[in-house]
């Protein structure tokens, strides 16, 4: 198994591509950064340790060990509500998947870190926001039910705005769909880990990203229930800068952990590890 | 202004006219029985305008409707309801309803969440919008549901769940994720009711069930229709554009496979008739509590997870290619 | 199975004996009481509904369908630690046993409740502050692990300063044999039921009596892991009144509900029917 | 004002003298080695006088010792250790620390209470007593290692759970009611260290274990010795008296069952060699968990229920013979 050829080039045209010698300014700090001294520092802004927000190719690249086996890819979205605004449902699908290069809101697969042979599922907010819509939902629920055959552990890294609006009702099912498979592959004994990287909210943040053993936050990213707004608009008032971030959410006792990118595979191949476990647990 | 509340007024107006006429028609000689007969079907006229072919931002109004049957009606109308209360840990959140029940003496498990019958109850119960302790508490009863082989009913009628800085501070997140989890491994029959408004994640986490029956006039929606305007046009005001997008009336659910019945409503809302629609909502229940009590609780599973399992719409291959292809 | 002799005895002398003709004083309204008419309210003012702590014998013959046949009366204390201070423990033990007529702070058996046949633990605050020490937590312990055998529901009615200091750390100890019983009579499937009655605290509060199915406490108890003096005297400031009662911990989450005692028999009548169930829930 | 630390000064204030005299010795001409080895012979014999036979308030007061290693000491004595925080709902109690670790290559899930090394720590750590969430959050990494096979490896040190207002509102009884019973069915090996204080059930909660190891001047009891005078004679300032009837040293604690075996301390404490002294209890530790493992999940269940069943001490007809009168 090795990194497909699909994977090599999308990572590429992100990573050294046609933007390279362009300028970057971090959102945080407003430090201008030249393009590929950002990516060689894994999009994390020098000054103030800002995570940009990774693509899926680019952080698959990171994680995993040079291979990677897609399933599911070819689970693609359809138009079930035939949902119009200003623009279609199909034309937004259209635009996102042109400018993101994805097909859809996750990218799942198998492949292995440090090592270990593990499932790995990675949504990018580039694509309809990380929104989860049946796409999102039937991927995951394949790897999980993979990973469940094979007894093997399971990564995802969220990233999402929520449930997918254009496709109503049959978006916020894909919570109750991920949850069943959640729970028959955590009931079997396999370790589940859910990275939630910037911004984790909503129905993927109240579903999956909750239900793991280990709950890993990456440094700086904002995850909650709510969106940030929504409260302001129903308090009135500004929440506080660090309000929802990974750090508060660590003092108040809902992540494990909370990990730099650079830190981010060590990490994960150190929990890996530790689920080996030793003592043989009969039910 | 909720919109039916305010079509309801030309037909109260009415409804006193023709009453009038009756008394007056009792205590004089006058034959006033052309008159009432004409108002009467001029009644029945409007009333089917007004209430026959409602939008489904009508439907949403109905559902809110102030005067609508809310969850504890539903309790009240149990042979017995032995309240349980709190999450053990922090607090007893009153905006959901829970405790032991039996139903035409079936034992269960019953919870709902409970809108405010006025302003000051809504005030209590916070709207009916749950926080992460009235999560807890759900996930609590529901696995002692299980530890004592008792079904779980749900009433569900909640605009979302609550959205403030301390459900924040408290997990929301982490609360409805669990209480998701709990319903999905319960190893005893779920049967849940949307009784009113059923609101995104935080109605979905009463609604994983067997058995899903929906009221005609509720709705049920990925978010309220303030919210998807606010989060796709930046409008909460486009609210009656987005209910009309959205798909959530029952009728749409049921042709998407994601509730199993409709019970209908009394033409005018549930509030018409409630103590006939919750008798009758409560037989439905009735009868599929027994329609899943002979079934193990490993085919119970089985089911439930191939029912979630098969929700979804996409292009491309369809599952059963891809196993093969794996 | 009747009730036993010795009880009927016993509960008499308190229920109708030489102080029926007596008055006593409300602690919480000061209304003056007649003792007859004290009893026949079942011990609770009929002003303020204060309840008074009961006597064994008397709640037992409140509980149970006139039938009950104790379980480990026969195990008495021993001195372990030889203690001594102001008197010694056996002493203290002997002046406990004459005042209350106890032999120790729990009275433990089978009976049946409207019907139901259950187990029946009931601790007394009349001998050591219904403090637990090693006979406490072997008679409990019994009594889980026969219903256990009989697949029988237990109930327990608590009151308790928490573990006697008389007996160090074998008192302690208690909470962590009385838990390993209770955790293998539910593992078993069978119901558990506490009720916490005034006082409930430490180690008691700590252990079995939040760790039952339901958890129900007589109107007005104080209940609560710290004692109220400890707490005061750690902040330095007075509490609020309604602070650590029963209703108090209603809201804060604590307990299921809040059940006066006239009121005791029936709820529990209930909670042992809905026990029933219906659904086999195989695993 | 600690009775060690007291004694210690006198000790404290030759080991100076014995110093200077040393470097006097190497810089200059005169002789001083008759003289350094008087002070040495009386520095021996003062610290055999104080430590020789400690009394059980020296016990308490030498397990208190601000210089004592804490948890933290030897959870970074481990391998590696990863630590986990939080209990999911409301907060991460700084008075627990706990997580993954490595010892001598076994995989093992660490967990203890965490006393301040200073002034600004202890109050961070609310000197080492645990609030409701710290016993969730102990809960939970038990039911994680339990799910990865992982046995669990405490480290007790703490003077009683947190008597707070804060602590009582969120169920403190509940809270640590719930660890022991996570602690009773967990089908992993537990191994318990009692390295400092051992107060209560806030000690317990963490030290229900298939084998407890503990430090020679720890102490371990029912009640913290002002808890023990306060309750019993209304007068904290007894303490020393109630330690002396408490029986809360190692020795007596090993007579009593309670504790399987003692880890010696050099004279002194185990301040005075805290490396050497967590390297031998480490070792103490591993050499448990490597007895351990050859059990299946349902025979440490059944010895580790039968270790506390068969703790107490009363008169009367033993459990064998009241068995068979059932
Ligand atoms: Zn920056
Ligand atoms: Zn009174």
């Amino acid at each position: 198994m090795a990194m497909p050829e699909w994977l090599r080039r999308r990572r590429s045209k992100h990573e050294n591509g046609e933007e390279a010698g362009t300028w970057t300014k971090c959102p945080k700090c407003q430090e201008v950064i030249y393009r590929k001294d950002l990516v060689e520092n894994l999009s994390v802004c020098p000054r103030c340790h800002y995570h940009f927000r990774m693509h899926a190719f680019d952080r698959i690249s990171l994680i995993v060990d040079n291979d990677f086996a897609e399933v599911g890819g070819d689970i693609l979205p359809g138009d079930p509500l035939e949902w119009i605004d200003k623009k279609s449902y199909p034309q937004k699908l259209a635009a996102d998947r042109e400018k993101s290069q994805l097909t859809e809101g996750v990218i799942c697969g198998f492949g292995t870190l440090a090592g270990f042979p593990i499932a790995l599922g990675v949504m990018d907010f580039n694509f309809r926001g990380g929104t989860m819509g049946t796409v999102v939902g039937e991927r995951i629920t394949i790897l999980l039910e993979s990973a469940r055959e094979r007894r093997l552990p399971c990564i995802i890294f969220t990233a999402s705005g929520g449930a997918r609006m254009e496709e109503g009702m049959l978006a916020l099912m894909q919570m109750a769909k991920i949850t069943s498979a959640v729970t028959r592959f955590m009931e079997d004994g396999n370790l589940f880990v859910t990275v939630l990287t910037d911004p984790t909210t909503g129905g993927v943040s109240a579903s999956f990203a909750f239900q793991s053993d280990v709950v890993v936050a990456e440094a700086k990213a904002m995850i909650g229930f709510a969106g940030r707004r929504v409260i302001e608009q129903t308090i009135r008032q500004k929440l506080p800068e660090n309000f929802q971030t990974a750090e508060f959410l660590l003092e108040k006792g809902h992540v494990d952990m909370v990990v730099e990118r650079a830190e981010m595979k060590p990490a994960l191949a150190r929990i890996l590890d530790y689920s080996l476990g030793g003592h043989e647990v009969a039910s | 202004m909720n919109v039916i509340v305010e079509r309801e007024k030309g037909l109260l107006e009415l409804e006193k006219r023709i009453a009038e006429l009756r008394t007056l028609n009792a205590n004089q000689p006058v034959d006033l029985s052309a008159e009432i007969a004409a108002l009467q079907g001029k009644y029945a006229q409007i009333q089917r305008e007004v209430f026959g072919a409602m939008s489904p931002w009508q439907r949403v109004n109905m559902a809110r409707h102030p005067s609508r049957p809310v969850a504890g009606d539903y309790l009240a109308a149990l042979d017995r309801f032995d309240e349980l209360h709190g999450d053990r840990h922090y607090r007893d959140d009153p905006a959901v309803i829970g405790g032991f029940a039996k139903l035409d003496g079936r034992r269960i498990m019953a919870v709902g969440q409970q809108r405010g019958r006025d302003t000051k109850e809504n005030l209590r119960r916070n709207f009916g919008m749950v926080t992460p302790e009235g999560y807890r508490k759900v996930k609590r009863l529901v696995l002692l549901a299980v530890r004592l082989g008792l079904p779980v009913v749900t009433f569900v009628d909640t605009k979302g769940a609550d959205p403030g800085i301390g459900s924040e501070e408290r997990a929301q997140s982490e609360a409805i994720a669990s209480c998701l989890y709990a319903f999905c491994s319960a190893r005893v029959p779920i049967v849940a009711t949307i009784v009113g408004e059923g609101g995104s994640g935080g109605a979905l986490a009463l609604a994983i069930a067997d058995r899903v029956i929906m009221l005609e006039h509720s709705v049920y929606s990925v978010a309220s229709p303030e919210g998807c305007a606010a989060i796709l046009w930046g409008d909460a005001g486009k609210a009656e554009e987005a209910a009309s997008r959205l798909k959530l009336t029952s009728e749409d659910l049921h042709a998407f496979g994601i509730i199993d019945e409709i019970v209908p409503e009394p033409l005018g809302g549930a509030h018409r008739d409630a103590a006939g629609l919750i008798a009758a909502t409560l037989q439905r229940v009735a009868v599929a509590l027994d329609g899943l009590r002979a079934l193990t609780s490993s085919r119970l599973l089985e089911e439930r997870y191939r029912k979630y399992r098969r929700i979804g719409a996409w292009q491309g291959r369809n599952r059963e290619t891809l196993s093969a292809v794996r």
